[in-house]
């Protein structure tokens, strides 16, 4: 077919920042569907609590506090996240080196401290329907920790190669940013329903 | 490789220099499209977009249409491997207390052919079609993340395989495609065969999500410039409201495999009512996915029809703003019906009368569809072609499969005709007549585009009449013994029940019906090998993938169109306008805004890689390993990582750096 | 295309006719459920045919028009789209109508479905087992609780309740000529209560699939009148007739000694399964392993011999028993009317 | 290529694979009577003990479905009404590491037929012979010698011990329950 | 008889050891059984001699207390049916023996009662009256009453159609049976027969109350304590649990199950019958000890019969007409909700319906009880009645079952737990008068082991890791305890011996149903072990080992 030139684009930006850019996007696929599979979770969890009287089936009350430390240490490191977005934003090179690092150690620090939830849960897996959920609800959001701790390393690495000089890169620093705050903002209501729910019953 | 690569080397422009740069600094340009004549432009493109050669370069592919062929093929065999298993049931089916198949490989053949349909045929065939099509509609040089699209693939002809050998060794799951529990649960199905199940669908529904992300973003982002929400193709906000299903339905099954696997694997109580699980949760969590399934396959094929209808009716189609609410409102809908499928669990009756109601809202949209589309026919004579031949048929089946989709909703009447061959008749009418007529329509309608050869028109008009006739002889009949009290998912029958006759019958029209796909496979082969040449535009149809060549090259369009019309072909008679000011060195593609399309950026789409096949592998072991032991997800963690960072490290190529 | 569809319509309105006359059929309806049910299934099925040739009349009208193509896609007639917009419109508020009118009749006919039962007085539990049925006659004497299998006899006339669960996995009760099905769900007690009008033998079977042998998991609803199933109760109540002749006597021993005696009952002699079918009156029953044989002497030896090759699968094991052991065993069983 | 290796893994999974999910429902008539010598000590004059002679007990012992039926057949004809599930009651422990009477498959499987003088019933004749060689290969996954892939899960009733396929891993856990 | 007397009281008049000496106690003399199982007997002494029955295989020791150190008069080995281990429910204990007119009568397991000389050991007679191939076995001690000899049958989980026999005690024919389900001929219910409650009253109640068939395997069997008043000229027994365990495979109340009888020791004719728990759902066997008190009871003198029952109410009864006075729950009760004094009926708590294919939670009490077979004691000093008994609770699920005659017939998955507070027994002095307890104390097993009670305000009893201690009958403080080389589940007793000093014996051993993870050596993963209770005593095998030996006290 013929063609006819009407619109030059050549003046364009070669990378983008946020939703501008397809990888938020695709991130923001990943979250949604990730997110499903965390509500759908929960929301086995609750119907299994609803369905019988006294969940938590006679079994002790988990202890609350590995839990809450890793709450607060999660919500403490969305101020250095953001902070870092900021700087990937405006491709500041040195500031996002150190915020990687910074972020990548407030990442471990709560994987570390997850290590002692699971023996704080005080019920086995195997143990009742109960004991399940609870274990499936954790280890799915310890899975996402995970992954993208280990995604926050290997980008910190990368940024202290020469590939950092790129604009994608920084895009890339703010959809691991965008990704950290889904993983904190999904533990909130996972903490709510191991640590919280069954208090009540 | 389409004949578009096959340049030969001389011509080729310089291989380009890498560059290691220390800062950033604005980005060096490369030759531009702008002002190039076709020639070179071609020259240059060719080489940007190839796929390199060899069998590692072959494996390496990140080009939506490879990948898409291979889909379309790997699916289509996996439809021959699940007609042959109907074949086979219909055979030991064909008398009553026939001693040909027994209970055990019949039930591993019906959940086989359950789970090859649903899963390796159905799914996949419509996304792939989407794969394929969905660039091209939005005149883009190749879908969003690429790799990763390329590791779809990758991960579903492996857990196809998984489910296929696994066949082959009589260790086949045979719960049914939905393996309800107990039955498929830890204590009731000994050995490996359900775990077969759980680990498969787990596996091969990543693919599907991966594809579906792919999906959305190139259509959110990657349309042609001036191509606004109100001008994106029918056919793509089909793909568009499927992929949205596909995000949010398939987490679902995933779920619940998941949580199967737990049960067996490591004693998780989630389905043990013993233990405060529930067997009904696995039910509620699997239709939750599963109902919506029902229209991820179906969605897709009513943008083929939206597609074929227009062309060869001869005019846009009518309602094209309701056909797009209509899409959206069933991709809602559809999650608000699962329930329909539980009536004989014994509900409570006031919840179970909702979905009722919410079941039969599900049919105005859908109406809506089917009397827009009409409305498009009666608009002059239209051509009557192979394609709008299935197109017809797809109106013919699909309205009895909806009507009789109707009659299930309604809570009593569920309640006898549920797991009987009626429902068996009703979902092969929505999901053939409903998603596979289109599909063969859409075989036929866009074979030229992808091969550059016409299908033989006969035989196509003897495939239809084949199809039709052996279709509702094998499945119409099957309404009837369902009401006659035959439930589905037996492996014989008494013949004091007089099902004999009719069971015969039905037999003889699925033989017929499989023959008709032995005829299309021939016309498949014929066609691409002796079809006469078609040229670009073969239909003269309206939309962007009739700009290209056909097949097209390996870069999609030469310049990037630029859109005014939702038939941009019949708006642009006389010269496509395009865009200009692409790189041509590097893999460039425009990332427009999300509403009106403005071009926004001039992103690089991701190089061939081998990483995505070597990330599929790992992650495969890794499943195939935990049905044994669940240690194979901290073991396989290690592959998986070390393929996943090499696969995003970057090489140096333009496309990572700047 | 036209004679195509009325060719298959044809066929498919004779098919239906044909159909009336099975004793599994929904069509085929004996009590108030199914007959509610099946005119709610020709209801349906009439408003949906019609509706399916309206909209393949619609279909066949630009087939049939052969008006002039259009030459120009886009040139469209504003004024023809909007009579168009105009039938559609009309026909998705239709479409509407329709369903709001089917879905309150489905709600009716639920509502009458819950009335049927509401006064049952007797209640019979049946277990689903892989793959057999458990009944169990409940009553207020325990000592009139009676506990068989596969055969459910019923007052006819009469509501019933049946309470269904089940031991292993999910299996679904279903009696199409007298009702619609209910799943058997371990864990849980579902009601479906049933009425046959008239005496009369009703096939039922499993509908939800249920392992390897949910194809041969048949039931049988024989309906009696009132006295009759109340003599048939009380002879039931009766521990087995004893053994008469040297041959059923030997049985008998043999039945106590050999593996019959861990899983099956027989009411009088030690042999107290509960895992089997109780085979009290095993002889008083039409069909053998929950309907895959008539009742007979050679289909009871058959089955005996090799039940794995009856039926494949199922949990009544092969057991080696000489010419003249099963003889004798099939001469006793045979005796316990 | 790919699917090359693919297969092969299939394959060499298969060779394992496929005698563990065979669902035979009457193996009898295939394979010998089992009959073995069926020495409860190991201390034997002579120096070599027999190898065994047919492939009874192997062809039970490994394959899912035979364990499956097993452990159905323990609760059915109320070998856990003394054995309780594998912990013991009335009848000793089968769960743990000791065995009164041997522990090859023959032992198990004689035990059962034949009894023992402590309070073991014989069931000769009351339980068809292939039903005591299931028997004897679950009694024996109890304590995690049966290939786990081959060993029954839990069961969809009360939680009473870590099921026989994670038994081994489970006992090293130290875990309750 | 090991119950001391006829009213079963435990008490003992001697009162040399006392609140303030008896922490001066020392071991006299100690004796090895050589047979380590479950020690539920109580030792006999008669005379200078004493006499020990010991678990299977059922040894009779005669100890020669006038001499130093006790030496071995006679032993007699019964040797009975190994086999018999086989079909033993919960441990292959025996509950001691009876002497009268010279003889000693025991129970073997396998089902045998003999009659010894005391003096030679020399068998006189040998009645074989329970037949092991349908689980029949006996456990319990034989009473003597008008020359009969009482015996019941255990098997409760076996489907063991229950009854009680009385033996002439001189030549060992059967001279009436009684069965405790079945026709009322059977049940030697006649005209006489005039229970206090309605629920009671009916024509072959042990027929229709349960399906067709179900009461010939529907347990009641007698495997406890019988009392006897010769004032009224009446026998009072228990009857155990209905089987199977669960509930749904016999619906009905299942008589004359979990109740008790009153009956003429001649004729064995009931008199009367009150059924503790109607329809068991939670193997509530009902053969406890009955303590037999005249007192006064809320201002007026009335016979009554005092039971601390196994559902975990302390019944008061009035023992001639069985009308049912008073019952308190005497520890964490939730299976029911009390007892309805108007139609005797217990009460129970839907929550806690046990039924196929249902796990039902923290049911408490146990299986077990809140308390089982171990005898409680009654001081007429003091007016209290001090009861050693669990603290547990349980999840129990019903399950599909099969009956096979000589197999378990129980249909239950069990799991036990320590009750509220975590203590998993408690010894507790239970105020009759005032319905309320004096006092309690925690321990940390249950206490398997009986009590005894003496003049000199001391009771003694055992704990499963092997303490044995006195304690005041006032207040209970701990004045004395000894560790023993095992568990204590046996019976003291307190005797003068021969030299004019007041000893006291104890049987060391563990063993029972509690201590079968010990005795049996279970594994404690599995927490439906020795039908649930495993799941409870996980660390009793870190406290003690399986024993057999008596210790005999006394002060210096």
């Amino acid at each position: 077919m013929n063609q006819r030139p009407v619109l030059d684009i050549s003046d364009l930006p070669t990378f983008g920042h946020g939703p501008r850019s397809p990888t938020w996007w695709g991130t923001l696929g990943f979250m949604a569907l990730e997110g499903t599979g965390f509500a759908l979770a929960a929301g086995a969890y609750l119907y299994l609590a609803t369905l019988w009287p006294n969940w938590r089936l006679s079994a002790p009350v988990p202890n609350h506090w590995p839990g809450t430390i890793v709450t607060l240490l999660l919500i403490v490191s969305l101020v250095p996240n953001h902070i870092l977005n900021g700087y990937a934003k405006r491709c500041a090179m040195g500031p996002v080196r150190i915020g990687m690092v910074v972020m990548s150690l407030l990442g471990l620090a709560p994987l570390v401290v997850r290590w002692f939830e699971f023996p704080a849960l005080n019920i086995y897996w195997d143990t009742n329907a109960y004991g399940s959920m609870i274990w499936v609800l954790l280890g799915l959001h310890t899975t996402h920790l995970i992954t993208d701790v280990g995604d926050t390393i290997v980008l910190t690495v990368l940024m202290f190669t020469h590939h950092g000089y790129s604009g994608r890169r920084f895009g890339d620093v703010g959809d691991n940013v965008f990704y950290w705050d889904f993983v904190v903002l999904t533990w909130i209501p996972i903490y709510l329903l191991i640590y919280w729910l069954p208090r009540l019953g | 490789m389409s004949s578009a690569d096959l340049t030969s080397e001389r011509d080729l422009p310089p291989e380009r220099e890498t560059s290691v740069r220390g800062d950033i600094a604005p980005a060096r340009d490369g030759p531009r499209d702008t002002g190039m004549d076709d020639a070179s432009l071609h020259r240059w493109l060719a080489r940007t977009w190839r796929t390199p050669p060899g069998i590692i370069g072959a494996l390496s592919s990140v080009d939506h249409k490879v990948i898409a062929r291979r889909y379309l093929i790997t699916a289509f065999l996996f439809l021959c491997l699940g007609g042959l298993n109907a074949v086979a049931m219909r055979i030991q089916l064909s008398g009553p207390q026939r001693g040909l198949i027994g209970p055990d490989l019949y039930n591993q053949l019906f959940t086989m052919h359950g789970v090859t349909m649903m899963f390796l045929f159905a799914v996949p065939i419509v996304q792939a079609t989407g794969i394929y099509l969905v660039p091209l509609m939005v005149g883009t040089r190749n879908i969003a993340f690429p790799r990763l699209n390329a590791f779809g693939y990758w991960v579903y002809v492996s857990g196809g395989l998984f489910a296929w050998v696994s066949f082959a060794l009589a260790m086949a799951p045979d719960v049914g495609w939905f393996a309800y529990v107990p039955l498929s649960g830890p204590e009731f199905s000994p050995g490996k065969r359900a775990d077969v199940w759980a680990q498969m669908i787990t596996y091969t529904e990543v693919s599907s999500l991966a594809v579906a992300v792919a999906t959305i973003v190139t259509v959110l982002k990657q349309r042609a410039p001036g191509m606004s929400l109100d001008k994106i193709p029918l056919y793509v906000w089909a793909l568009l409201v499927t992929s949205f299903v596909v995000v949010f339905a398939m987490p679902a099954v995933m779920i619940t495999s998941t949580f199967l696997i737990l049960d067996r694997l490591v004693g998780t109580h989630i389905f043990n009512p013993a233990e405060g699980g529930d067997a009904l949760l696995f039910q509620h969590l699997f239709w939750f996915f599963g109902h919506p399934e029902v229209y991820i396959i179906f969605l897709p094929a009513t943008g083929m029809v939206s597609s074929i209808i227009p062309a060869f009716a001869r005019r846009p189609a009518f309602g094209h703003l309701g056909l797009v609410l209509s899409l959206i409102a069933v991709g809602f809908l559809s999650f608000g019906l699962w329930v329909h499928h539980m009536f004989a669990t014994g509900l409570p009756k006031l919840g179970a009368s909702f979905f009722t109601a919410s079941s039969m809202l599900i049919a105005i949209p859908n109406g809506v569809q089917i009397f827009c589309w009409l409305a498009t026919l009666w608009d002059g004579r239209p051509v009557i072609r192979t394609p709008l031949l299935f197109v017809f048929g797809f109106f013919f089946t699909f309205v009895i499969g909806g009507l009789t989709g109707v009659m299930l909703a309604s809570v009593p009447l569920d309640l006898q005709v549920h797991d009987t061959y009626f429902v068996v008749a009703h979902f092969h009418y929505v999901l053939i007549g409903g998603s596979v007529f289109p599909l063969l329509g859409a075989a036929y309608f866009w074979f030229p585009k992808i091969t550059g050869r016409m299908m033989s028109e006969r035989l196509g008009r003897w495939h239809f009449w084949l199809a039709m006739i052996g279709f509702n002889a094998a499945f119409f009949p099957m309404h009837i013994v369902g009401l006659w009290g035959m439930p589905r998912r037996v492996y014989t029958y008494p013949a004091e029940l007089d099902w004999g006759n009719i069971n015969l019958f039905i037999s003889a029209g699925a033989v017929l019906f499989f023959l008709s796909f032995v005829l299309f496979a021939f016309n498949l082969v014929h066609g691409a090998l002796r079809g006469t040449p078609a040229g670009d535009n073969p239909w003269d149809a309206g939309t962007l993938e009739w700009a290209t060549s056909s097949p097209p090259p390996s870069y999609n369009f030469t310049r990037i169109p630029v859109v005014t019309n939702v038939e941009p072909l019949w708006a642009e008679r006389g010269a496509l306008p395009v865009a200009s000011g692409l790189r041509v060195d590097a893999r460039e593609l425009i990332i427009s805004t999300v509403a009106e399309a403005h071009p926004d950026i001039r992103e690089k789409s991701a190089t061939p890689s081998i990483w995505p096949l070597l990330a599929a592998i790992a992650v495969g072991a890794t499943f195939l390993y935990s049905i044994f032991t669940p240690w194979a997800i901290i073991w396989g963690a290690a592959p998986i990582a070390v393929t996943l960072v090499g696969w995003f490290w970057p090489k140096g190529d333009p496309e990572d750096e700047e | 295309m036209k004679r195509l569809a009325s060719i298959a319509f044809a066929t498919a309105i004779a098919l239906f006719l044909q159909g009336c006359a099975g004793w599994q059929s929904a069509l085929d309806p004996k009590g108030p459920a199914a007959s509610e049910l099946a005119w709610l299934i020709w209801f349906f099925t009439g408003l949906c045919a019609v509706v399916w040739v309206l909209v393949m009349a619609a279909l066949a009208v630009p087939l049939l028009m052969r008006s002039r193509q259009h030459a120009e896609p886009l040139a469209l007639d504003a004024d023809a789209d909007s009579r168009k917009l105009r039938v559609v419109t009309v026909a998705v508020g239709l479409t509407a109508v329709i369903l709001v009118g089917l879905t309150l009749l489905s709600f009716f006919a639920n509502r009458t479905l819950a009335a049927i039962g509401s006064d049952a007085a007797l209640t019979i539990r049946v277990t689903g087992h892989q793959w057999w049925w458990e009944v169990r006659y409940e009553d207020a004497t325990p000592s009139r609780v009676l506990t068989t299998a596969n055969e459910i006899h019923i007052p006819a006339g009469e509501p019933v309740r049946l309470l269904l669960t089940s031991t292993d996995v999910i299996h679904s009760f279903w009696v199409p000529s007298l009702s619609g099905k209910l799943d058997l769900i371990p864990g849980r007690m579902n009601v479906l209560d049933i009425k046959a009008d008239k005496p009369g033998v009703y096939r039922g079977q499993c509908a939800e699939f249920c392992g390897a042998q949910h194809a041969n998991m048949g039931t049988f609803i024989i309906a009696e009148p009132r006295a009759k199933f109340d003599a048939w109760w009380n002879d039931q109540l009766q521990p087995a007739a004893a053994p008469t002749g040297g041959e059923a006597k030997a049985g008998e021993n043999l039945f106590l000694k050999r593996p019959c005696v861990m899983c099956h009952k027989i009411g009088g002699t030690p042999a107290g399964g509960t895992v089997a079918p109780d085979l009290t009156h095993l002889a008083s029953r039409q069909t053998l392993a929950a309907g895959t044989l008539t009742m007979s002497r050679g289909n009871l030896a058959a089955w005996i011999a090799d039940p794995q090759g009856v039926k494949p699968g199922s949990h009544m094991p092969v057991v080696d028993l000489s010419g003249d052991e099963l003889n004798a065993i099939v001469a006793y069983l045979e005796g316990l009317k | 290529m790919r699917p090359v290796v693919a297969l092969l893994l299939f394959a060499s999974m298969a060779l394992a694979a496929c005698q563990r999910e065979e669902r035979d429902t009457r193996p009898q008539s295939a394979l010998g009577s089992g009959e073995q010598p069926t020495p409860v000590t190991t201390l034997e004059p002579g120096g070599q003990r027999p190898s065994p002679t047919d492939n009874k007990a192997a062809s039970f012992e490994a394959n899912a479905f035979h364990l499956s039926e097993g452990k159905r057949l323990f609760g059915w004809f109320n070998c856990s009404g003394c054995h309780a599930n594998g912990g013991g009651g009335m009848g000793p422990a089968l769960m743990d590491e000791k065995w009164i009477y041997g522990s090859s498959m023959e032992s198990i499987h004689a035990t059962i037929r034949d009894g023992r003088p402590n309070g073991m019933p014989s069931f000769r004749d009351k339980i068809p012979d292939d039903q005591i060689w299931e028997l004897a290969a679950f009694v024996r996954s109890l304590s995690g010698n049966a290939p786990s892939s081959a060993a029954p899960s839990r069961n969809d009733d009360m939680m009473v011990h870590p099921s026989e396929n994670r038994m081994p891993d489970a006992a090293t856990l130290g875990k309750s329950p | 008889m090991p119950a001391k007397n006829y009213a079963s009281t435990r008490y003992s008049e001697l009162a040399e050891i006392n609140e303030g000496n008896v922490k001066n106690l020392q071991v006299a003399f100690t004796f090895s059984t050589g047979v380590n199982k479950g020690q539920e007997a109580a030792p006999l002494v008669v005379g200078n001699t004493m006499y020990i029955v010991t678990p299977f295989p059922n040894i009779v020791y005669a100890l020669d207390l006038s001499k130093p150190g006790a030496p071995m008069k006679w032993k007699y080995e019964p040797n009975p049916e190994p086999a018999a281990q086989g079909v033993a429910c919960c441990d292959v204990v025996n509950r001691g023996a009876a002497f009268a007119d010279g003889r000693i009568f025991f129970n073997t397991l396998d089902g045998h009662t003999i009659a010894l000389d005391a003096t030679s050991g020399q068998p006189i007679w040998n009645a074989h009256i329970g037949n092991i191939n349908i689980g029949e076995t006996i456990t319990m001690a034989p009473l003597v009453v008008k020359g009969n000899v009482l015996v019941g049958n255990s098997g409760g989980e076996m489907g063991v159609r229950g009854w009680v026999k009385a033996l002439d005690a001189g030549d060992g024919h059967v001279v009436w049976t009684a069965y405790n389900t079945g026709p009322d001929k059977e049940v030697l219910i006649g005209p006489d027969f005039k229970p206090h409650y309605d629920m009671d009253k009916g024509k072959d109640l042990g027929v229709t109350t349960w399906p067709p068939e179900a009461w010939k395997i529907g347990g009641g069997n007698m495997w406890g304590w019988i009392s006897y008043d010769p004032d009224l000229n009446l026998i009072f027994h228990g009857t155990g649990n209905p089987g199977p365990w669960n509930p749904d495979l016999r619906p009905g109340d299942n008589k004359w199950t979990s109740g008790i009888f009153a009956r003429e020791p001649d004729t064995g004719a009931a008199k009367w019958f009150y059924q503790w728990s109607p329809h068991d759902l939670h193997d509530y066997d009902g053969i406890n000890e009955q303590v037999l008190l005249d007192m006064n009871w809320q201002g007026k003198p009335r016979k009554v019969l005092v039971r601390p029952e196994r559902n975990g109410y302390l019944y008061v009864l009035d023992r001639a007409t069985g009308e049912v006075l008073s019952a308190k729950p005497y520890g964490p009760v939730n299976s029911s909700k009390g007892v309805d004094l108007k139609t005797g009926r217990l009460m129970e708590n839907p929550d806690k319906l046990t039924g196929t294919g249902k796990v039902v939670r923290d049911i408490c009490p146990t299986a077990s009880g809140l308390k089982d077979w171990q005898p409680s004691a009654f001081s007429p000093k003091t007016g209290l009645l001090y009861i050693p008994h669990n603290n547990l609770c349980m999840d129990e699920e019903g399950v599909e079952v099969n009956y096979t005659a000589g197999t378990p017939y129980v249909g239950m998955n069990v799991r036990m737990i320590p009750g509220p507070g975590g203590n998993r027994g408690a010894f507790t002095a239970w105020d009759i008068a005032a319905e309320k307890p004096a006092w309690s104390l925690k321990e940390n097993f249950p206490v398997w082991s009986g009590a005894v009670v003496t003049a000199g305000d001391v009771v003694f009893y055992g704990t499963m890791e092997g303490w044995f201690k006195a304690v005041s009958a006032k207040t209970g403080d701990l004045l004395w305890q000894f560790k023993t080389s095992s568990g204590i589940i046996g019976q003291p007793i307190t005797y003068r011996g021969p030299d004019g000093h007041q000893y006291v014996a104890i049987l060391s051993g563990v063993g029972g149903w509690a201590g079968a993870i010990v005795s049996g050596d279970l594994d404690p993963r599995d927490a439906t072990a020795a039908l649930g209770f495993v799941n409870a005593m996980k660390d009793l095998k870190n406290a003690t080992t399986a024993g057999g030996t008596l210790y005999v006290f006394r002060l210096p």
